[in-house]
């Protein structure tokens, strides 16, 4: 993004207390968002909401199937290693589970930073780990009532997250 | 130890959990993995392709080169597809 | 980011229907993204805001003085050219101008796609030619009472914007 | 036609917009950031850096060889700082 992304000089000794949530309920972002945002030190917030789509109508919902306790633990650490990486100030990850219907959210993340190189870059680093290695899985249920297959781990996903490896 | 399954894995061999002691030479992940593997028709369709299954102890992840001396939980499961 | 940067096929005959505001009054990021979002075809809301910060206490409020009927013209502009390079569902880029209060929010730009690459890397385009191109100009007003200078453009924020001129 | 200034540079020449008949040899923005300058103390201060002064003609961003020939409005600022 547009600011280095070198670890910061301080990074070892700064802890942030991020909002982490696995629960089957819908994310109300904007309580989220409120909640990181308006101290006087945050110049920037990023946000990425993902939503369950229809597939062109073949889909009804996607089914989310999580590991309880891992999940939390797994998402924390990914927190915590964009917190090491970049200067954030606070960061929300929020994983939903269950059945989610099409037009629903699936997962958001925020980060808060003074500038926005750091908080877009961190975003889109949860994001990259939020795909590869949180333990959720995903299947499909369609619109003619049969419950579809297990939806496949993308290449281009493990490419995301192996790219900051090399920063 | 505690064995859980996850989804596809989960789903062939039917059962989401159970309680197993494996012999003294299954020392590492990957020797679990063979050993589950030869336990009958649903774990050897789970495992056909052991190198794709992602194991974590006791919640963290961990390659199959890991011994699993003192792990409480060792979970099997296909890539994640979350987020 | 993650998926490929380089201009959708289809870019010359896609459009889409902005959101673009350019207004004193406060940003509603909530409404805006419910309007971009839950079509079944979204898979992927990216957000930035930019908000107001305290400079360590020293601020009481920035003034943005911009230019009216170019800023709206050329915030609009901006988003179409993110809308040729990568293939977004929706798009909406938000300024404020007048007297904006620490922890008040200054700009809220959103992108909408199928997949999360093109919307972070829309969202981060639209953000740095937001901040070198649209036509407003911050100055301070400091807790002593007196109106401080106007801000001085950044070097990395023209970094920022010609790094897309190379992709 | 009809010149509008902007942030520091309108405040240093202490008017937000004016309508000026520059002289015929006054054809590219280039041309007109000079004669500008040589219109007084207040330009002078307001000018005194051309290069890095911005540009629109008709609300559209122009360099400084942009001919100014049919504009109607020429606008006048530093470099932009919102976001």
């Amino acid at each position: 993004m547009s600011e280095p992304t070198m670890p910061a000089p301080d990074a070892a000794s700064r802890t942030i207390a991020p909002i982490i949530t696995v629960s089957a309920a819908r994310i109300d972002a904007d309580a989220v968002t409120a909640a990181l945002s308006g101290s006087g030190t945050v110049g920037a917030l990023v946000t990425f909401t993902g939503y369950c789509r229809d597939e062109g109508g073949r889909l009804k919902a996607l089914e989310l199937e999580h590991y309880p306790g891992m999940a939390e633990k797994q998402i924390a650490k990914i927190v915590q290693d964009a917190a090491r990486r970049w200067p954030i100030l606070g960061a929300a990850a929020i994983h939903r589970h269950g059945l989610i219907m099409p037009g629903e959210e699936i997962v958001f993340v925020a980060c808060t930073s003074a500038h926005r190189g750091a908080a877009f870059a961190a975003a889109s680093f949860l994001m990259d780990f939020m795909k590869t290695s949180a333990p959720f899985w995903k299947r499909e249920h369609l619109v003619d009532g049969t419950v579809g297959g297990w939806v496949e781990a993308k290449d281009t996903d493990e490419a995301a997250a192996d790219r900051w490896h090399r920063l | 130890m505690k064995l859980a399954y996850f989804a596809w894995v989960r789903e062939r061999i039917g059962i989401a959990e159970e309680e197993v002691s494996p012999p003294a030479e299954v020392t590492t992940v990957a020797d679990l993995l063979l050993w589950l593997k030869g336990r009958g028709e649903t774990f050897d369709a789970a495992l056909q392709a052991p190198e794709i299954i992602r194991v974590a102890i006791d919640h963290e992840h961990v390659d199959h080169a890991e011994p699993i001396a003192g792990a409480r939980e060792i979970a099997i499961f296909p890539p994640m597809t979350g987020g």
